[in-house]
């Protein structure tokens, strides 16, 4: 039943938090609700034991041969429990932003974390594809309507791209959902398909769900919805969207691509990887050259997610425990950052690198608390993402499903040194130097901001620490998904 | 049986109301008795209650598939007379006898849905077309109306003829010289050219008729000019009957020789979508852009004809009413719009919250998102042909149409949400909004539960 | 070649020949002309045919009232005289074009038809005459002919509703 | 004893959280007493466990905490590794770092409160860091370390934030070691890979066994983090630059931490480097290249930290040719007694700098005067660098020269010539400081005096041990098995003692070769304190020297060979790549899309001729192609 | 007579009614050019009709005679089409004075 908690409580309190009257009140509910989801999703993880998962099935679609069903295993579980830690923080990080139209803000942000939710437990095809569109629509109208100047065009460009991937998704779900032996959608009738289609039809198929997946995460060449869109929409709805949404994307090559395809993926596995690393660097690169603080934090996601997708694709248990682990990270780190990026924001109007500076005399516990988030960004030990990244690379240098593992390796290496460049230049110029005529008057960061901020840097020391309980937490879930990979003709 | 007599006795009613009582409540309110009553036979009919029981000499053939879509169109008719009757009693001064004219299509409508024969078949079109032409140019100050009404008229007259020579060369064809279905689908072991030509010709003549490329030239011309109430039900009834037809026709006649035409759909289909989508894009009238809609959206309905199996049976039903429901409420809400340009649309979401909702509903389902019914509709579509295993590129190639249609979509919600503006709205009454929100709830019902509502439908009656 | 031979050739020529002088002719009511002219040629055919009650009718109701119809509108807008400025000479070119083109793929399709032995039955057989198709149409067409009826009641309320003033 | 060896890290862990977190409110004396007194607690536990070390039997401790991977087969637990040569190290860290603390409590006296905590939970966290680097007992955990002190010398180095540039330095401190990091990290990868682990018991065990090849490729890359972290060619300029940072933080990356920490890991791998030559003969010439090169540039700086910071980056080249010619002992000699001489040149040298706030030493002069404690520990720090004896450095270099010697005459010859300009620049800088006459401002006169006690007593200390280190290493010619530290290590080395395959030198030769470089060291000590006591250099270099003082311009042709081209490509894709090409295709789309409408609605002309036209040629269309469909 | 001939005649006229219907703009005579085409249509009907007849006489002596009834209702919508369609010419020309179709071009794009 938990799993359904998860969709439930967000989609109801979602749907009630139109109906509030006033935008404070709808805040309240917002933050009520978003920590009931959290203590629901905790309770989830505590009854839950590696081995029994947990399950609802329902009948839904029955003539379809769609059901209604869902359930937490380690996968689900980690990004279940990132989408719950997200939003508390995502709603007390922002909680002295001021929305227009508050209680459909609010409304809306519960909407898209139900369809996330869904998402991370669905294990129906078609159901999954339902909550892939229930989480951007939500997601489509908070940017519009919230967003920055450019944000109709930078949030339609966004949605067609997204949209246009996702039915070629569609279009490979209905594929394999006739190849079927029992016309199903159930996930183990997909898992059961990778012997009975050959090789050449995997082969399109994986393009079909890959470039959807790509569209999501992204992966270069389709990335450039990203950063116009972090850039245009309200912050929280930027970390939604790094947070959160990217990892659907990872999650789909995940569960619904690599093990279904194994051939498909086997075969293409190396292409898709070559765009990785391209993306990885390009990213990095361009990273280097922003000036606003929210486009350079998207080109890093987009490099780390780079990274992720190529460690997918390199098919070790070592790499994916490493995948595992990192989209918690990722999501935990990035939050971070925009709670930072919004706080300036909020306090200067504006995110332009150049025009900031000096902070760090201003608002000391802001610079500490950023240069920690900045430092796991960057993947250093004893921070969250060492761990995660250190384990993706062993997997990439360890891999079997590609000749050119070394080389692999070593160029998206690069993007370790260039990440540490960029970030330290966003921190010596927003932090450090002089302060100037926009920053001489800032002030440190309120008590709440802090807390927030301090929980997240205690999440990423802790799993920095002591990453092993949510590598314990996912491994059966590796394992079964390697296993599936692995397969071959 | 019941639908056409009761159909053609209540357009009769019509015309004597319209006679008798000047008052447009009246008339109003007979209209909708009638099409309450429509409905109630036609549902009797569908559970073996029939009132007379004439031989038919097998001219009309009743099966459920046709009844239910007859229901469905009934139905609709039904909330888009609740919704648009007092705008039709606006275009003009002779408000009877458009509804008379009206009922008279839907005669047509419950022919064209359960013919057997080419003879009915071309009845039933006719009755559907004559009407149509008239109702197009009821604005008769208006020009456009005027010349709507007669480019309409030429051209339907043109492919009458089409469809006549195709009629003729089947009756050619056919081993008795007979104009039923079973025959001409027997004359498919000579597959002489006879058979090929008329099969082609009638292709092209019901292609023209749901506006399907490169036959669909009249349709945004009728639908603009036609006055915007009246172009609300040619766009979504009496298309979907002439779907239904169509998908009948071939599905009984040339359904084994599916093979020999299926290529031929294959590219219309190609060219109504790519045409369709491509032209809706630049509109810069709302009205217009759905005309273009309409034909993109009849691009995905024909999936039903390339397939003909199980998927596009079912589809086909749902499609009709997904879309049939949305565009009615859609063109409700636009009659009230004094702009139709997207302009006109800004910032309606701000001013009048409840319809701006239920129109983005209506144009999610258009576009087909999921939890809308218009998903199921396009998922079984693309469904029924990825089930014959062939046809993968065209499947691709109406998914990434169905994306640009996102586009011209969500111009409307982009205006209505996200951009200022002073809509001018004419008055709304409670039963009007009353009514979009019924139909916005049983658009999501339909998204949630497509199956359950069919099933509902099929086990009260099979 | 027999009278029946001869009378066909005739009667053909005589059609395609007015048919063409209808689309050619400048003034609209020697189209009318022309018009009504191939209509008697087809009633020739059908007498040909022995299809007397459609030769009857074809002429009273197509020549007769539709062509008298039409010549009353002419006349009525006075069309009579020259009143076609200049098309576009593209156009019209691209549509004698097309419409060869049809004709070309129709006879291209209809060629290899394996109908020679196929006979449209001349000067005999009595299926065309009143009484006959009488009994068919008020048995097997009795519910086509009533529902024509919907057609009329449609044309006339559409007529009246297009026609009269507001 | 030694199962209580995480407290080593542990105490400074403590200062650091304590220091960091509540840097507001605490006093200053009470910062400094927990800043230090947390070093000085980790220093004593060092020493208990020295002691156990000591005893006969001692064998290699491994202390587990917990599992930090666990990960299919591969296991990294988060374990402690004691033994002698981390002990060795330990000692040295905290105790040098203690002196380092103490020195700084006086030293960074004028910060605010919130600063000068800032500063003591830096320092502690720079300590802990190259605890866990030392103790690790597998690459993982060094890694942990390695990155950590790199981290701790960007914050270290940018402390005084408020200066760009010295962010600038700490910047490419951070950056330089990352690239270094990269090696060592893909080095990591490919034990993974070879071995199945990271640990050092079971990669040692495995190694013999594996192909020389993987070895060197292994060693290598490893090498590349060393040259990071240890500020070789080609990624030592960052070390000159970390001057940025006050001047006990670099006594402490000079002496304590970090820059030894690429000599400590080569001396742990050192099984692996025995077993491949290439990799053996790469080190050694880098490791003698940079001693010379650097030796070079030094000859000419200005700065009194600059000059240091050469020689450090240059005594660290001796360190590695001591690495790369089997000398591992000797290696680690020198580092211990580069440890104190250095530290001592640095807080000498801060002395200085305080007292004038003034690092050029043209603008000094005469200090010996004002400044007797400091003066007397700079100059015995300068004769041991110099390797005069009996002084620590002459016995380590000695060591490491006479390796040298043995696997190659040219090494010796070249690190003979280093150890000649090696005097020079020391005593171009010693004399130019403490001699001659005070060339500063008045006002700087008036205010010069000797440091406080909390600054000399360190040097003292230092000073003490860099007169004396020297004798735990008493070469064998002079006496046998007077090489305390050679025994104490051995357990370490064995092994490659036992694959060494240079020949040993006779007696003889080894004293003819000390007697070599403590003659070409003399020569230079004299000529430069002759030379500039009483006429300092204080023109603007010409020629050659002017290349020297700008460091062979090497900064600058980084500058024009990576980082402007990287600048330009990333600006290229940024501005005109990702504008006009990725996203333009992607708006290409939308714009053709748009354009196809605009063009396609033509069709629509309004003409019912058009339309019948265009219904007409479709049929035609379709029974074409159904004609040709029939063929 | 051959079936083939009354086809092709038929074709051919059907053929010159599209070419008129292409060619002219004048509403009214494209309209009496898509009557063409339907006497085209119902000659070729009742040819195929005698046809039909000719073959299964023998069977049955009504063979072929739902030709013949299907001309007949033809005539029957042609007959409906004229009015509803003269109607609307006229109203047409009431309001632009102009039966040219060329000018219905308010209505494009």
């Amino acid at each position: 039943m938990i799993p359904v908690l998860l969709i439930l409580i967000p989609l109801i309190s979602g749907f009630a938090g139109f109906f509030i009257r006033n935008g404070n009140g709808a805040k309240k509910w917002s933050l009520f609700s978003s920590v009931i989801t959290l203590l629901v999703s905790i309770a989830g993880l505590s009854i839950y034991n590696g081995k029994a998962y947990l399950n609802f099935d329902a009948e839904w679609l029955t003539g379809l041969g769609s059901r209604f069903s869902v359930s937490l295993d380690g996968l689900s579980q980690i990004l279940s429990l990132l989408t719950a830690i997200s939003f508390p923080v995502i709603f007390i990080s922002t909680y002295r932003n001021e929305y227009k139209n508050a209680k459909n803000f609010y409304a809306l942000m519960l909407l898209s974390q139900a369809g996330l939710m869904g998402v991370f437990v669905a294990t129906d095809a078609l159901l999954f594809y339902f909550f892939w569109e229930l989480a951007l629509i939500p997601v489509y109208f908070l940017s519009s309507q919230w967003g920055g100047e450019k944000r109709i065009q930078a949030t339609f460009k966004f949605f067609i791209y997204t949209f246009t991937g996702s039915l070629l998704m569609l279009v490979g779900i209905i594929y394999l959902y006739t190849q079927t032996p029992n016309h199903s959608f159930s996930l183990d009738s997909f898992y059961s398909l990778h012997s009975k289609i050959t090789g050449a039809t995997q082969g399109w198929l994986f393009w079909l769900f890959f470039i959807a997946f790509a569209i999501k995460m992204p992966i270069f060449p389709f990335h450039t919805w990203q950063p116009d869109t972090y850039e245009q929409s309200p912050t929280a709805v930027t970390m939604v969207l790094s947070g959160i949404m990217v990892k659907m994307g990872l999650f789909g090559v995940i569960r619904w691509l690599a093990p279904v395809l194994p051939i498909g993926t086997w075969a293409w596995g190396d292409t898709a990887s070559a765009l990785c690393i391209i993306g990885m660097i390009y990213a990095s690169l361009i990273a280097m050259q922003q000036d606003d603080l929210k486009r350079l934090v998207a080109y890093s996601s987009i490099a780390h997610i780079g990274l992720m997708c190529l460690a997918i694709f390199a098919t070790t248990k070592i790499g994916m425990q490493g995948v595992m682990i990192q989209m918690f990270n990722h999501g935990i780190n990035i939050i971070g950052l925009w709670v930072v990026v919004n706080l300036i924001e909020r306090q200067f109007h504006t995110r332009k690198i150049s025009e900031l500076g000096g902070l760090a005399q201003k608002a000391p516990a802001l610079a500490i608390l950023l240069v920690i988030v900045a430092l796991a960004n960057v993947a250093l030990p004893l921070t969250n993402a060492f761990v995660g990244e250190f384990l993706m690379f062993s997997g990439i240098y360890n891999s079997v499903a590609t000749t050119y593992n070394v080389v692999f390796t070593v160029t998206a290496g690069v993007c370790i040194i260039l990440s540490a460049v960029y970030m330290l230049n966003m921190i010596q110029k927003v932090f450090y130097g002089n302060t100037n005529e926009l920053t001489q008057n800032a002030k440190d960061i309120y008590p709440n901001e802090k807390i927030i901020l301090a929980v997240l840097v205690i999440i990423i020391i802790a799993i920095g620490v002591f990453p092993q309980p949510i590598l314990e937490l996912t491994k059966n879930v590796v394992d079964s998904i390697v296993t599936k990979m692995n397969y071959k003709t | 049986m019941n639908a056409i007599i009761f159909s053609a006795v209540w357009g009769i009613v019509m015309m004597f109301s319209g006679v008798l009582s000047n008052n447009k409540k009246t008339i109003q309110a007979t209209a909708i008795v009638g099409l309450i009553l429509l409905f109630i036979v036609n549902l009797l009919d569908l559970g073996g209650n029939h009132f007379i029981n004439i031989d038919l000499h097998n001219m009309l053939y009743f099966e459920t598939f046709g009844l239910l879509f007859n229901a469905i169109a009934f139905g609709a008719s039904l909330l888009y007379f609740l919704l648009s009757s007092s705008d039709i009693l606006k275009v003009g001064v002779n408000g009877a006898e458009y509804f008379a004219l009206i009922f008279f299509v839907l005669c047509g409508v419950s022919i064209v849905t359960s013919f057997n024969t080419l003879l009915m078949l071309f009845l039933g079109i006719e009755i559907i077309s004559i009407p149509l032409y008239i109702l197009t140019g009821a604005d008769k100050r208006d020009l456009k109306s005027n010349e709507a009404s007669l480019k309409y008229f030429l051209m339907g007259a043109f492919s009458t003829g089409l469809m006549l020579l195709g009629i003729t060369f089947l009756y050619g064809a056919t081993a008795n010289g007979s104009f039923f279905l079973d025959d001409i689908a027997a004359a498919k072991t000579s597959l002489s050219p006879l058979y090929i030509i008329g099969l082609l010709l009638l292709l092209v003549s019901m292609s023209f008729k749901v506006s399907a490329a490169p036959f669909h030239f009249w349709t945004p011309d009728v639908y603009d000019g036609a006055p915007t109430v009246f172009t609300s039900f040619m766009a979504t009834i009496v298309k979907a009957a002439v779907f239904i037809a169509f998908i009948r026709l071939f599905g009984d006649a040339f359904g084994d020789t599916i093979q020999r035409w299926q290529i031929f759909v294959a590219i219309i289909i190609a060219a109504t979508l790519f045409i369709g989508n491509i032209t809706a894009v630049f509109q810069q009238s709302v009205k217009r852009m759905l005309a273009y809609s309409s034909i993109a959206q009849a691009g995905f309905m024909l999936f039903a004809l390339l397939t003909l199996n199980t998927f596009a049976k079912e589809g086909i039903i749902l499609y009709t009413a997904a879309y049939s429901i949305a565009t009615i409420g859609i063109f409700a809400v636009l009659i009230k719009m004094k702009d139709y340009s997207f302009e006109g649309f800004n910032g309606l979401a701000k001013h009048h919250p409840t319809i701006a909702a239920v129109t983005t509903i209506f144009l999610l389902s258009l576009a087909g998102i999921p939890l809308t019914a218009g998903f199921f509709a396009k998922y079984y579509m693309l469904a029924a042909a990825l089930q014959t295993g062939k046809f993968l590129w065209l499947v691709i190639f109406a998914v990434l149409c169905a994306a640009i249609s996102v586009y011209y979509y969500f111009r409307i919600i982009q205006a209505m949400y996200f951009k200022e503006g002073e809509p001018q709205v004419l008055e709304t009454t409670l039963s009007f909004r009353v009514v979009l929100i019924v139909l916005s709830i049983i658009i999501i019902l339909l998204g949630i539960f497509p199956q359950w509502l069919i099933n509902q439908i099929y086990y009260l009656y099979l | 070649m027999g009278t029946t031979q001869i009378l066909f050739w005739f009667l053909s020529v005589l059609a395609i020949l007015s048919a063409i002088m209808v689309v050619v002719s400048k003034n609209p009511v020697h189209s009318v002309l022309w018009l009504i002219i191939v209509f008697f040629a087809i009633s020739g055919h059908y007498i040909l045919l022995n299809a007397q009650f459609l030769a009857i009718v074809n002429l009273i109701v197509y020549a007769g009232a539709i062509m008298v119809l039409f010549l009353f509108v002419i006349m009525l807008m006075n069309l009579n005289a020259d009143a076609e400025p200049q098309k576009n000479k593209w156009l019209k070119i691209a549509g004698v074009i097309a419409g060869g083109a049809l004709l070309l793929v129709f006879v291209a399709a209809l060629k290899n038809a394996d109908l020679k032995n196929q006979i449209a039955e001349v000067n005999s057989g009595d299926i065309g005459l009143i009484h006959n198709l009488g009994i068919a149409l008020f048995n097997d067409y009795v519910i086509p002919f009533e529902i024509s009826s919907v057609l009329f009641l449609s044309a006339m309320v559409g007529a009246v509703v297009i026609g009269k003033k507001d | 004893m030694s199962k209580l060896v995480y407290l080593v890290p542990l105490f400074p862990l403590i200062g650091f959280l304590i220091n960091g977190l509540f840097r507001k409110s605490l006093s200053k004396s009470l910062t400094g007493i927990i800043g230090c007194g947390t070093i000085l607690a980790s220093f004593i536990v060092s020493l208990t466990i020295f002691s156990d070390t000591r005893k006969a039997g001692f064998d290699t401790v491994i202390v587990k905490l917990f599992d930090f991977i666990n990960v299919d087969k591969l296991q990294i637990p988060f374990s402690f590794q004691v033994d002698q040569l981390s002990i060795l190290f330990l000692l040295i860290i905290t105790g040098v770092g203690f002196l380092i603390h103490l020195y700084s409590t006086s030293y960074m006296h004028d910060e605010e409160n919130e600063h000068y905590a800032r500063y003591f939970s830096y320092l502690n966290l720079f300590v802990f860091s190259m605890l866990i680097l030392v103790l690790g007992a597998n690459y993982v955990i060094m890694f942990i370390g390695w990155e950590g002190v790199g981290l701790c010398s960007y914050l270290l180095i940018g402390y005084w934030f408020k200066n760009t540039q010295y962010d600038d330095a700490a910047k490419k401190a951070f950056i330089m070691n990352r690239i270094g990091d990269l090696g060592f990290l893909i080095a990591v990868f490919w034990m993974i890979n070879q071995f199945g682990s990271v640990n050092f018991a079971e990669v040692f065990a495995k190694a013999p066994g594996t192909s020389v090849g993987i070895l060197t490729g292994i060693t290598l890359l490893l090498f590349v983090g060393a040259t990071g972290k240890s500020a070789q060619i080609p990624l030592y300029t960052w070390l000159p630059d970390a001057m940025a940072g006050p001047t006990p933080v670099s006594a402490l990356i000079h002496a304590a931490t970090m820059v030894t920490a690429g000599i400590y890991m080569i001396a742990r791998s050192n099984v692996m480097y025995t077993l491949s030559p290439i990799s053996q003969t790469v080190v050694a010439i880098i490791g003698l290249a940079t001693a010379f090169f650097a030796a070079t540039i030094a000859l000419k700086q200005n700065d009194i930290k600059k000059v240091l910071a050469y020689s450090t980056v240059s005594q660290l080249g001796y360190m590695f040719l001591g690495l790369g010619v089997g000398a591992y002992t000797g290696a680690v000699f020198h580092v211990m007694t580069h440890a104190f001489f250095k530290a001592l040149l640095f807080l000498g040298a801060g002395s200085v700098i305080h007292a004038l706030h003034e690092q050029d030493i043209r603008k000094m002069g005469a200090l010996k005067k004002f400044m007797p404690i400091t003066h007397i520990t700079f100059l015995l720090a300068c004769l041991a660098i110099a390797g005069i004896p009996p002084f620590s450095g002459f016995f380590s270099k000695d060591e490491i020269l006479a390796a040298a010697y043995a696997r190659n005459p040219i090494y010796f010859v070249v690190g003979v010539i280093t150890a000649l300009m090696t005097a020079f620049y020391m005593f171009r800088l010693y004399a130019t400081t403490f001699l001659g006459n005070f060339r500063g401002t008045r006002e700087q006169e008036h205010h010069l005096h000797e440091s406080p006690s909390a600054i000399t007593i360190p040097l003292i200390i230092l000073a003490i041990l860099a007169v004396i280190a020297g004798f735990v290493g008493i070469p064998q010619v002079f006496a046998k098995d007077a090489h305390i530290l050679h025994n104490f290590l051995s357990p370490i080395f064995e092994k490659s003692e036992s694959l060494k395959q240079t020949p040993e030198l006779s007696n003889s030769m080894e004293l003819t070769l000390m007697a070599i470089s403590v003659a070409v060291a003399l020569i230079g000590t004299i000529y430069a304190w002759r030379k500039f006591s009483n006429n300092p250099e204080l023109d603007e270099p010409q020629g050659l020297a002017k290349i020297l003082s700008n460091k062979w311009y090497v900064d600058e042709l980084y500058e024009a060979m990576i980082l402007r081209p990287i600048n330009a490509f990333g600006k290229f894709l940024n501005d005109v790549f990702e504008k006009s090409i990725v996203d333009g295709i992607v708006n290409g789309v939308g714009r053709t899309i748009q354009y196809g409408s605009r063009q396609l609605r033509l069709l629509q002309s309004g003409q019912v001729g058009g339309y019948v036209l265009m219904m007409v040629l479709g049929i035609v269309i379709l029974f074409v192609i159904q004609i040709i469909l029939k063929k | 007579m051959p079936i083939n001939y009354y086809i092709f005649l038929a074709v051919a006229l059907f053929c010159i009614g599209v070419a008129g219907v292409l060619t002219r703009r004048n509403a009214i005579i494209i309209f009496m050019c898509v009557e063409l085409m339907l006497n085209a249509v119902n000659l070729l009907l009742v040819a195929f009709s005698k046809m039909h007849h000719l073959a299964l006489a023998k069977v049955d002596p009504n063979a072929g005679i739902n030709g013949q009834i299907f001309v007949f209702f033809i005539m029957v919508v042609a007959a409906a089409e004229v009015s509803v369609g003269l109607a609307i010419i006229v109203m047409m020309y009431r309001n632009t004075h102009s039966i040219d179709v060329n000018f219905l071009n308010r209505l494009k794009h």
